[in-house]
C-alpha cells in the first residue's frame, strides 16, 4: 500500500510539521517500502551472505521442508530467501523486545508524570533526540513525543511480522529490505526507551565523567540481604532502591545485577554492583550468594526459578513477558505474600514495581540472617571431590560445549587439585551449562567452577548516556577528515569465541591508536574485566569522553542509540545537513564520511542482530564474533569485484571510485587478531583526506604487522595516492606498491551515492 | 544406502538437521584418491593449525606437506600468515574465513591463482562451529564445488569429512596416511 | 506490567465508556495478562499436548541447543516451553498477517471516504461487532473505530512478540497464555478487516441468499482474456472489478482467484469465478490459462514470478508484504509501464491498486490475443509421453510427497495411458510440486495431472458474512437447549490428509443430521468440489440459512469473525448478557452452553493455527486433520481422569459433573470418519438439557454406528439421566449402560467455570 | 558407535532433525526379542492395518498374529474398530491415536488393562506423518516406555524402528518372521 493523501496529513500532524526547526524532509516516519531503493543499493554492492543453519524450513504444516540442491520449499520458497525470512523473523523479535520495552517505560512513566512532561538531557545536548527526528521527522519535546515514536514501531511493525507468514514475501532482497526496516524501528525503540528513563529517572546526561562503580561477583559484600536483579528493564530495580532510600537502609542491603538492569541500576545509583554479563547469570545464581532474586525481562536465564529455589533463594518476576506461570499478587496485601514467600518458598509475579520493591527488600532482609551457611562458595577441597568419577576420558562434557572448550582436562586436573584449566575455561565460558548436563558422572561442572574463578573487583564507569553535541562539534571535522580514524562501538553479548576480556584488549587496542571507542552491554561489562599491571581497568586509565584515545561506557544495550545518534549529529550538527525526515541523506553521509564501525563481539541474541542490521541502514559496518555466524546471514562485498562508483557530489558525475570503503557491512572474523585488523579497514571512508586516510593506514599497517607479521595484502586497495602513504613505512610501502602494480586511484571530497539508485533525495541536497 | 546414514559430528552443537550430509572419508587413502582426482584444489588453513598439536609436530606441518605435495594453493585465514610467515612459508592467499567462502560461491571468481573456479576445496583448522557455517554456505550455494574437511572432529556440512577421531595418534596416523597416500592416484 | 491510572481514562475514552449501551466489563482491551486466570483455568483441565517437529532449538547462536532427554537450552528452556514458544510465534505470524490485513483495508477505505464513514451492515445486523465489543469494550460506529480496534492489535502484539526473544518467557503455561492473547487480537483483526470491506464495498450483508458462483477451473471461459488474482487481500481486485465496470469491459474479461480474494471478489461481484484454494494455485498457474497473474498477500506461492514468466503471462505484485524484489512503479505512467511488461516481459510491484488494475486489464487485453495458443492443457498422448521414462519403481517422489501418496504407480500408468490413479491422485494433492523436484527422470509430474484432472464446473455460495440477529434469535434457545444438535464451522486451508471433497461429506453428514453448518476461506471451496447424483453441490442443496439442517459459505477466512461472532451472540442477543468488555462471561457461557465446534481439516497456515487458538479461549473446540499435527500443540483433557467441576450458578456451590464436555479444545484425528464422531461428541455442553442431550447423543451414536460399526465406546461418559438416551437406541444403550456399570450423573441448569478460579467476574453475572 | 547413525525415514518429510533417533531393528529375530521382554506392551493399530494390503492379506491379519502371540492389548485407533469387529475380534480399547499418545505421557495411567503404564507400545498402520510426530511426544514426554513403529516405513523418532523395506514381498517375510520367533526369548 502506498501513502495516501491522509495518511501523509496524519504524519504531518503527529510530526507538527509546521514547527519549522528544519524543513521536512522526504520519508517521515518512512513505511515498508519507502526507504527499498536505498536497501537494494546497499544490497547492490553488499550481497547478503547465507549461511544456513539448518536444511530444512519447519515453519508451516506444509513441511519440513527439505531446501538442499536447489529444492524450494511447498511454499515455493528457496534457501536464500528462507533465511532471509529467518533473518526478519529474529531481527523483529529484537525491535519488538526494545519496542515493548520502550512502551512499557514510557507508559510507566507517563503514568508518573504525565505525557507533557518535558525532555530535558542538559546543557550539553540539544539534539535530543537524532534519530527520532531523523527516521519520524519529530523532534519530541516530552513523553507524550517518545510515545508517539512508539506508536509508529507498533504500527509498522505487524507488516514486518506480517510478511513472515508462509505465502508472503518471496524475494530475499524484499526480505532484507524488511530486516532494514526492522532495524531502524529497532533504532527508534532504542532512542526513545533510553530518553525516557533518562529525563524520567535522572539518569547521567550531559556529564562525561559518570562515577567508577564495582563490578565482579567479588564485589558483592554477601554479609549484607542481597538482593539480585537480572534482565534489561529496570523499573522495578529502580523502584528497590527508592525503596531502600526511602527506608534509610541502603547501605544495610547489597543491590547487585545482571546484564543491562545492572547498568541502567548504577546509573541511577552508582553504590549498586555490576555482577556480570550474560554469560556470568547461571554461575552466578547457583553459587547461592543471592537472597532474593528478581528477574524483568529480556536475556534472562529461563530457569531462574529452579535455581533460585534450589539455592533456597527467594524469586519474584516482575514482567508481563516472564511471568514464569507464578500467580500475580499485585493486589494482595505484603504480609501475606512474604507469609507465602518465606515459609512456603512461593514465588510470585508482581507487575506494581512498588509493591514488588516492598516485598523484595523485606524479604531480603528476612531470609539474609536464615541463609548466612548458604552463602559461601565451593572450595577448592570440595570442587575436587566432586570432580572424583571424572578421568577426563569420555568428552562427552567437550562434544556438548557450544565455546568447544576442553572441560574434560580441566575436569580431570581438579579432580587432582590443579584448578588452572579450569581457571582458563571459565574465562571461555558462556555459561550455559551444557558441559554439566551432558557429563555421564553428573558432575555440577558449573559449580566446580566457584573453586576455579577468580573474584576480583573491578572498575566500570557507570554509563553516561547521549554524546555531548559539543563533543561532536569538536571531533566532527576529524573524524570527516579521517583524522580522528574511526569511531567504534563494541556492543551486544557475551557470547564471546575467546576469552571474556578480548574486548578489554581490542578496545585497548583501538583507543591507544585514537579511535573514539564506544561500549555497551555485556561487552562494557566484559572490557572491565581485566587489569593492567597496575591493577587498573580500562575504564580507570582512559578518559570517559566522546574524543580521539578516549573511552566511553554509553550504558545498557538501549543506550547503543547514542552512538549511532552521535554519527547522525555529525552529519547534522557538525556538517550541517538536516536530519529532519531525512534517513537516506543521513545514512549517505555516515557511509561515505563517518568511519564509524560496531562491533559484537559475542553475539547471541535477536535484539543484538536487529541493533546491527539496522546499524548497516545507517551505513554502519558491523563487525561480528564467530558465534555470529549463527545468525545466518551477513553482507559482503566482493572487494575489488564490487560496484564501487558513486557520484561525485560537486560534479554530479558518476566516478568509479575503485576502492572498497567500507569494504564489507557484515562480516564475521574468527579470531580477536584478525577482527583488529577487520575494524580498522571498516574506517575507511570514501571521504577521508589524504593526511586523514594516511592517519587510517598508519593504524592498519602498525595492527596488521602486529598480528600478521607483514604490510596488509591488500594495502593497494586503499591508497589513492602517494601522499597517503604513512611516513614510517614509507619505503616498504612504495616498494610493495610497485610489486603489486598498484596505480593512484581518486579521491573525492564529496562522494555520495545519491544519485546512482533512485531516489527522492536531490543530489543537491548531499551539498551543504 | 550410504548416503541415507549420517554421522554426528564430534560437537553436538554443530548437530545435523539436515538431509545432505557428508561422506565419512575412513580411510586415508579414499581420501587421498578425492584430493589426486582435483584438477583445481584450494587449501584453507584455519587458526587452529598454528595452536594445535599432533604428537609433538604443529597441524600445520602435516597440512603444509599435503598442500605441498599436490601443489595446492593456500589460503591463509584468520591470523595464520604470520606463523607460516615464520615458518618460511607465503601463502597464496589471505582471506579470512568468511571472506574466502564468500568467493568461493561465485563460480565465475578465478580462484586464488587465477585459474578459474576451484574445484575441490580442503578444510583444516578452522573453528568447528565457524567452519560448519561456511561448509553449509559451500553445500547451498556452491554446487560447482565440493568440500572436504579435514578435520578430527567430523563436519556434517561437507562433502567429504573425516570420521570423528578422538585420539591424537589415530589422527596422526590419518594425516601420514594422506600425505604418503597422495599421488598414487592419477589425476 | 499492570494498567495504570492514566491507561485505564485512556481506555475509556477510546471505547466512549460513557456511552451507555451496557456497562463496561471487567476487562476492556485486556493486557498481556489481564485474561491470564481464565486461560490458567482452561490449561488445568485441557492440558497443552506437545508433538515436538524437531529435537533442536535453533533460535539464537547460542544453539543449536539439543532438547532432548529433559535437556534443557543454552537459555535453560525446555522441549515443552519451546513448543509453545513456536506456537507463539507462529500464532503471532497469523495475528500479524490479519492485523496488517485490517490495517491495510481501514486505512485504503479512509482514505477514500473518511474515519467518519458509517459501519451499517444492513437491517438483519444490530449487534454489528461481536468480537470487538466484548473484547475491546467499543461499539464501533465508523471506520475509525474499527481503526481503534487495530490500533489496539498492534500496541497488544509488540509484547507478544517481544515475550518470544530468547531469555524471556520460560513457562510453557505463560506462553499457551500469550498464544491466546494472539488469538483474541486476530479475532479483532478479523472482525475489524471483514467489517470494513463490507461497508466499504458494499459486500453482501443482512442477505442470506448470496448469489452462487462458479467454482472450479474449467469454469473460467480462457478464450477471453484472463485475469488471475492470488490471495487473501481484495484491494486491487476491487479495483480491477472496477475498471472493467466503468470501461464496459466486464463480459470481455474473466476474473477468476485463487484463495480468499477469490471469495471476496465474488462478494463484490458474483460474475467472477473462484478457480479453487491454494493447493491449486501451482497446477493452474502452471496451465499457463491466465494472461495476467495478480499477487496480493497471504497464502501466494513464493514462485508465482518464476512460474508467470514461464507461462508467458503477465504478473504484478500488489503488496507490500509481498514484493519480489520488483520495481515499484505506481510513480510511473501506464504506458510505460504496460511497453515494459509486453516487451520485456518485465513484472511489476504496483501499490497504487487503482493505477495497478488499469495495468493489469489493459495488459490482458493485449496479451490475451497473442497467447491463444498457450492456453491449452496438456493432452493425455502428451501427458504420456512426459511420463515415458518412469517406471514406478524408484518411487522417489513419493518418498518426496508431504501427503503421503503413491504418485508412482500413478505415473507409470499415465505412461501406459491409464490416468485413473493420477486422476485419484490429483484429488489428494495439496500442490507442492515435491514430487516433480525429486523425479529422478524430471517428469513435470504437476503439469501431467492436468491430462487427469476433472474440470467441472461447480457451484457455491458468495460468501454471506455476518449471521443475522434474527437468526440468533431462532436458534437461541435450541442450540442452548441441546436440540439444535451444534454449530460446526469448516475453516481453514486445503492441506487435505485424503480427498479435496472430504470436507464436504463431512458438512453433508452433518447438515443431514440437522447440524448448523459454516464454512470458511479454502474450506468452503472444496466443499463445492463434490456433485450428487444430480449433479448439484452441497451449495445447491441446502438452505443457505444459520439454521439446522443449512449450510452457510460465510466467505473468506477473515469471515471467520461471523462464525465466533454467532456464538458471542447467542450469550449477548438470545441470554442477554452484556458482552461489552466481558471476555470471561461470554467465553464461559459458549464452553458450556453453545455446541460449536470448529473443524479445520486441511490446515497449513499460522493463521488457521491462530484463529484455532483463539476460538479455543473463547470455549469453541478445534477438530483438526492430521496435518494439523505439525503444529505441534495440541488442548486435551485426560477424559474421565480430568477435573470436571463447575459452579452451579444457582446455587454456587462446586459441582462435580463427572462428565467430559466439551472433551478435547483441540485434537487431531486421523480419518475422515473419526473426524465426523469426534466433532459431533465435541458439540456436548453441561448445559444441554436432556431432550437436548438425548437429540445430540442420537447423532452421536448414529454417527458411530456407521463408521466404528458399534455403540459409542464412551457412551456412559456423556449420558446423565436415563431420559437422555435416545428412542432408537433405548434397548440396547440401556444393556450397555449396564454392562460398564454406568450411574446417574448431575445434569446442571446453570453450569459455569466463573468462581472456580480467580476472576473479576462474580458469579451472579452468570445469571440473567 | 551405532546410536550415531541415523537413517533416513521413507518419507522425507519426516526427516529427522533429531539428536536421538530410532535404533533399526533390521532383523525380525531382534524384533521379536524387544517385543518379548516387554512386560506390559500395548500394540497401536492405525487405520492403514485394514486398507493395507501385503501380498495376498490384509496387514491387520499380521498385526492381529502379532498381538495374539503374546496375548498384547490392542488400542483400535481411527475408525479400525469396524474392520476388526468384522473380523470377530473385539479390541481392547478405542482412541484415536492422539488420545491414545495422549495417555500414554501418563506414567500413573493404569493402561488398558489396568496393568499400569505400558513398558513397551507398538504401532503399525498409523498415517505416517501424524505417526511421527506421536512418537516425538512418546520420546521426549514419556521416558518410562519404549516405542517400536512396526512400519516398512521407517520411524525415526521411534525408540526402536524397522528398516525401510520397499519390497511388499520382504515386509512380508519381515513381519512373519517376527511371528515366528515370538516368544523364543524368555520375558
Ligand atoms: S529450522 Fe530449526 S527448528 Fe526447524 S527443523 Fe531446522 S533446526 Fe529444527
Ligand atoms: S513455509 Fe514453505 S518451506 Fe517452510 S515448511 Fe511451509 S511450505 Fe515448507
Ligand atoms: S557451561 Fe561453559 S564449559 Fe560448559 S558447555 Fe557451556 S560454555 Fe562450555
Ligand atoms: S563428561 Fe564428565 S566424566 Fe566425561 S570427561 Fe567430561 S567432566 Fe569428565
Ligand atoms: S533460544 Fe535457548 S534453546 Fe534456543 S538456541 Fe538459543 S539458547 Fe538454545
Ligand atoms: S505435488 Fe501433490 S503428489 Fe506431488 S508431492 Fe506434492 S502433494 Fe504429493
Ligand atoms: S521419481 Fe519419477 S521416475 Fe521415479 S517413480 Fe516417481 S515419477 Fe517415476
Ligand atoms: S483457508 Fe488457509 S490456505 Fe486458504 S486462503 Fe485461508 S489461510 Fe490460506
Amino acid at each position: 500500500m502506498s501513502k495516501g493523501k491522509i495518511r501523509e496529513e496524519e504524519i504531518r500532524r503527529i510530526i507538527r510539521a509546521d514547527d519549522e526547526w528544519e524543513p521536512v524532509g522526504p520519508t517521515p516516519m518512512p513505511s515498508l517500502t519507502d526507504l527499498r531503493n536505498w536497501d537494494f543499493r546497499l544490497l547492490d554492492t553488499y550481497e547478503p551472505f547465507y549461511a544456513p543453519f539448518c536444511d530444512l524450513c519447519c515453519l508451516c504444516t506444509f513441511g519440513k521442508c527439505d531446501l538442499t540442491e536447489d529444492k524450494k520449499g511447498a511454499c515455493g520458497i528457496d534457501i536464500a530467501t528462507q533465511q532471509a525470512r529467518w533473518i526478519l523473523i529474529c531481527s523483529l523479535m529484537g525491535t519488538a523486545a526494545h519496542g515493548a520495552h520502550g512502551r512499557h517505560m514510557i507508559d510507566h512513566l507517563i503514568e508518573k508524570y504525565g505525557e507533557d512532561f518535558k525532555i530535558d538531557l542538559g546543557s550539553q545536548v540539544n539534539v535530543e533526540a537524532p534519530i527520532i527526528r531523523t527516521v519520524t521527522g519529530l523532534k519530541p519535546k516530552n513523553l507524550g513525543d517518545l510515545r508517539k515514536a512508539i506508536e509508529y514501531v507498533e504500527r509498522e511493525m505487524i507488516h514486518l511480522v506480517s510478511a513472515t507468514h508462509m505465502g508472503q514475501e518471496g524475494n530475499y532482497r524484499d526480505f532484507e529490505s524488511k530486516a532494514f526496516h526492522a532495524g531502524t524501528l529497532d533504532h527508534v525503540a532504542l532512542e526513545a526507551a533510553d530518553i525516557a528513563q533518562i529525563v524520567g529517572y535522572g539518569l547521567p546526561t550531559s556529564i562525561a565523567d559518570t562515577p567508577l562503580v564495582d563490578l565482579g561477583w567479588g564485589a558483592i559484600d554477601v554479609k549484607k540481604p542481597t538482593i539480585v536483579v537480572v534482565g534489561h528493564n529496570a523499573i522495578t530495580a529502580y523502584a528497590i532502591v527508592d525503596y531502600l532510600r526511602q527506608h534509610d537502609l541502603y547501605d544495610k542491603v547489597e543491590v547487585a545485577g545482571l546484564c543491562c538492569t545492572a547498568h541502567d541500576v548504577t546509573r541511577y545509583d552508582s553504590s549498586a554492583k555490576i555482577i556480570g554479563p550474560l554469560s556470568r547469570q547461571r554461575f552466578f545464581l547457583k553459587a547461592g550468594l543471592a537472597d532474593v532474586v528478581v528477574t524483568d525481562e529480556q536475556c534472562v536465564i529461563t530457569d531462574i526459578p529452579q535455581m533460585a529455589s534450589e539455592a533456597g533463594a527467594a524469586m519474584v518476576a516482575c514482567s508481563d513477558k516472564i511471568s514464569y506461570g507464578l500467580e500475580e499478587v499485585s493486589a494482595k496485601p505484603v504480609d501475606d505474600i512474604l507469609r507465602e514467600m518465606l515459609e512456603n518458598q512461593k514465588q510470585f509475579l508482581i507487575l506494581d514495581s512498588e509493591k514488588a520493591a516492598e516485598v523484595i527488600v523485606r524479604a531480603a532482609l528476612a531470609l539474609a540472617p536464615l541463609r548466612q551457611e548458604r552463602k559461601k562458595l565451593m572450595t577448592k577441597e570440595e570442587a575436587s571431590l566432586l570432580s572424583a568419577k571424572c578421568r577426563g576420558t569420555c568428552e562427552t562434557c567437550n562434544r556438548a560445549c557450544p565455546n568447544l572448550l576442553p572441560v574434560n582436562l580441566a575436569i580431570n586436573q581438579a579432580r587432582q587439585g590443579d584448578f588452572t584449566k579450569l581457571g582458563s575455561v571459565f574465562l571461555r565460558c558462556i555459561g550455559c551449562a551444557k558441559c554439566e548436563e551432558a557429563c555421564v558422572n553428573n558432575i555440577p561442572i558449573q559449580k566446580v567452577m566457584q573453586a576455579a574463578a577468580a573474584s576480583d573487583t573491578y572498575k566500570i564507569r557507570a554509563g553516561r548516556g547521549p554524546i555531548h553535541d559539543v563533543e561532536i562539534r569538536k571531533v566532527g571535522s576529524p573524524i570527516v577528515l579521517g583524522t580522528i580514524p574511526g569511531v567504534i562501538l563494541f556492543a551486544g553479548c557475551s557470547n564471546f569465541p575467546g576469552d571474556i576480556d578480548d574486548v578489554a584488549w581490542l578496545a585497548e587496542e583501538l583507543a591507544r591508536r585514537k579511535y573514539i571507542v564506544n561500549l555497551s552491554g555485556c561487552a562494557a561489562m566484559a572490557a572491565a574485566m581485566r587489569k593492567d599491571e597496575d591493577g587498573k581497568t580500562i575504564y580507570e586509565k582512559y578518559i570517559p569522553e566522546f574524543d580521539a584515545g578516549c573511552i566511553v561506557n554509553v550504558g545498557s544495550c538501549i543506550s547503543n542509540a547514542h552512538v549511532v545518534g552521535a554519527a547522525i549529529k555529525i552529519a547534522n550538527i557538525f556538517a550541517t545537513l538536516p536530519n529532519r525526515a531525512n534517513f537516506e541523506l543521513m545514512a549517505d553521509y555516515i557511509i561515505n564520511r563517518v568511519g564509524a564501525c560496531g562491533v559484537v563481539w559475542g553475539p547471541y541474541s535477536q535484539k543484538a542482530l536487529c541493533i546491527g542490521t539496522g546499524a548497516v541502514r545507517w551505513g554502519i559496518p558491523i563487525v561480528l564474533g564467530p558465534h555470529g555466524s549463527k545468525y545466518r546471514r551477513l553482507f559482503m562485498s566482493k572487494k575489488e569485484a564490487s560496484d564501487w562508483r558513486v557520484m561525485d557530489g560537486r560534479t554530479k558525475q558518476r566516478v568509479d571510485t575503485q576502492e572498497p570503503t567500507p569494504e564489507h557491512m557484515m562480516l564475521v572474523t574468527e579470531t580477536k587478531e584478525r577482527a583488529l585488523v577487520t575494524i580498522i579497514k571498516q574506517c575507511f571512508r570514501r571521504n577521508d583526506t589524504p593526511p586523514g586516510r594516511a592517519i587510517k593506514l598508519n593504524s592498519y599497517i602498525s595492527a596488521y604487522k602486529q598480528v600478521m607479521g607483514s604490510l596488509p595484502d591488500d594495502l593497494q586497495n586503499f591508497i589513492r595516492t602517494e601522499k597517503e602513504i604513512p611516513i614510517v613505512y614509507k619505503r616498504e610501502v612504495i616498494a610493495y606498491l610497485k610489486e603489486v602494480g598498484w596505480k593512484p586511484k581518486i579521491s573525492l571530497s564529496l562522494p555520495t551515492l545519491i544519485g546512482t539508485y533512485e531516489t527522492k533525495v536531490p543530489i543537491e541536497a548531499t551539498v551543504k | 544406502m550410504a548416503s541415507e546414514l549420517m554421522t554426528m559430528p564430534y560437537y553436538k552443537i554443530n548437530v545435523l538437521t539436515g538431509t545432505k550430509a557428508a561422506k565419512v572419508v575412513s580411510e586415508p587413502v579414499e581420501a587421498a584418491r578425492i584430493i589426486d582426482k582435483a584438477t583445481n584444489p584450494l587449501y584453507v588453513f584455519g587458526a587452529e593449525v598454528i595452536d594445535s598439536l599432533v604428537g609433538d609436530r604443529l597441524l600445520i606441518d602435516f597440512t603444509l606437506e599435503i598442500a605441498k605435495s599436490r601443489n595446492i594453493p593456500i589460503c591463509a585465514t584468520a591470523h595464520v600468515k604470520k606463523k607460516m610467515m615464520e615458518l618460511g612459508v607465503l601463502p597464496d592467499s589471505i582471506y579470512d574465513i568468511i571472506e574466502i567462502v564468500h568467493f568461493l560461491k561465485d563460480k565465475n571468481w578465478m580462484g586464488v591463482r587465477g585459474k578459474g573456479f576451484h574445484d575441490l576445496v580442503l578444510f583444516t583448522g578452522v573453528r568447528c562451529d565457524l567452519a560448519e557455517r561456511g561448509l553449509s554456505t559451500l553445500k547451498h550455494f556452491a554446487p560447482h564445488l565440493k568440500t572436504f574437511a579435514i578435520c578430527r572432529r567430523s563436519h556434517p556440512n561437507a562433502d567429504f569429512a573425516v570420521p570423528v577421531i578422538t585420539k591424537t595418534e589415530k589422527w596422526r596416523v590419518y594425516l601420514e596416511g594422506v600425505i604418503s597416500e597422495l599421488g598414487t592416484v592419477k589425476a
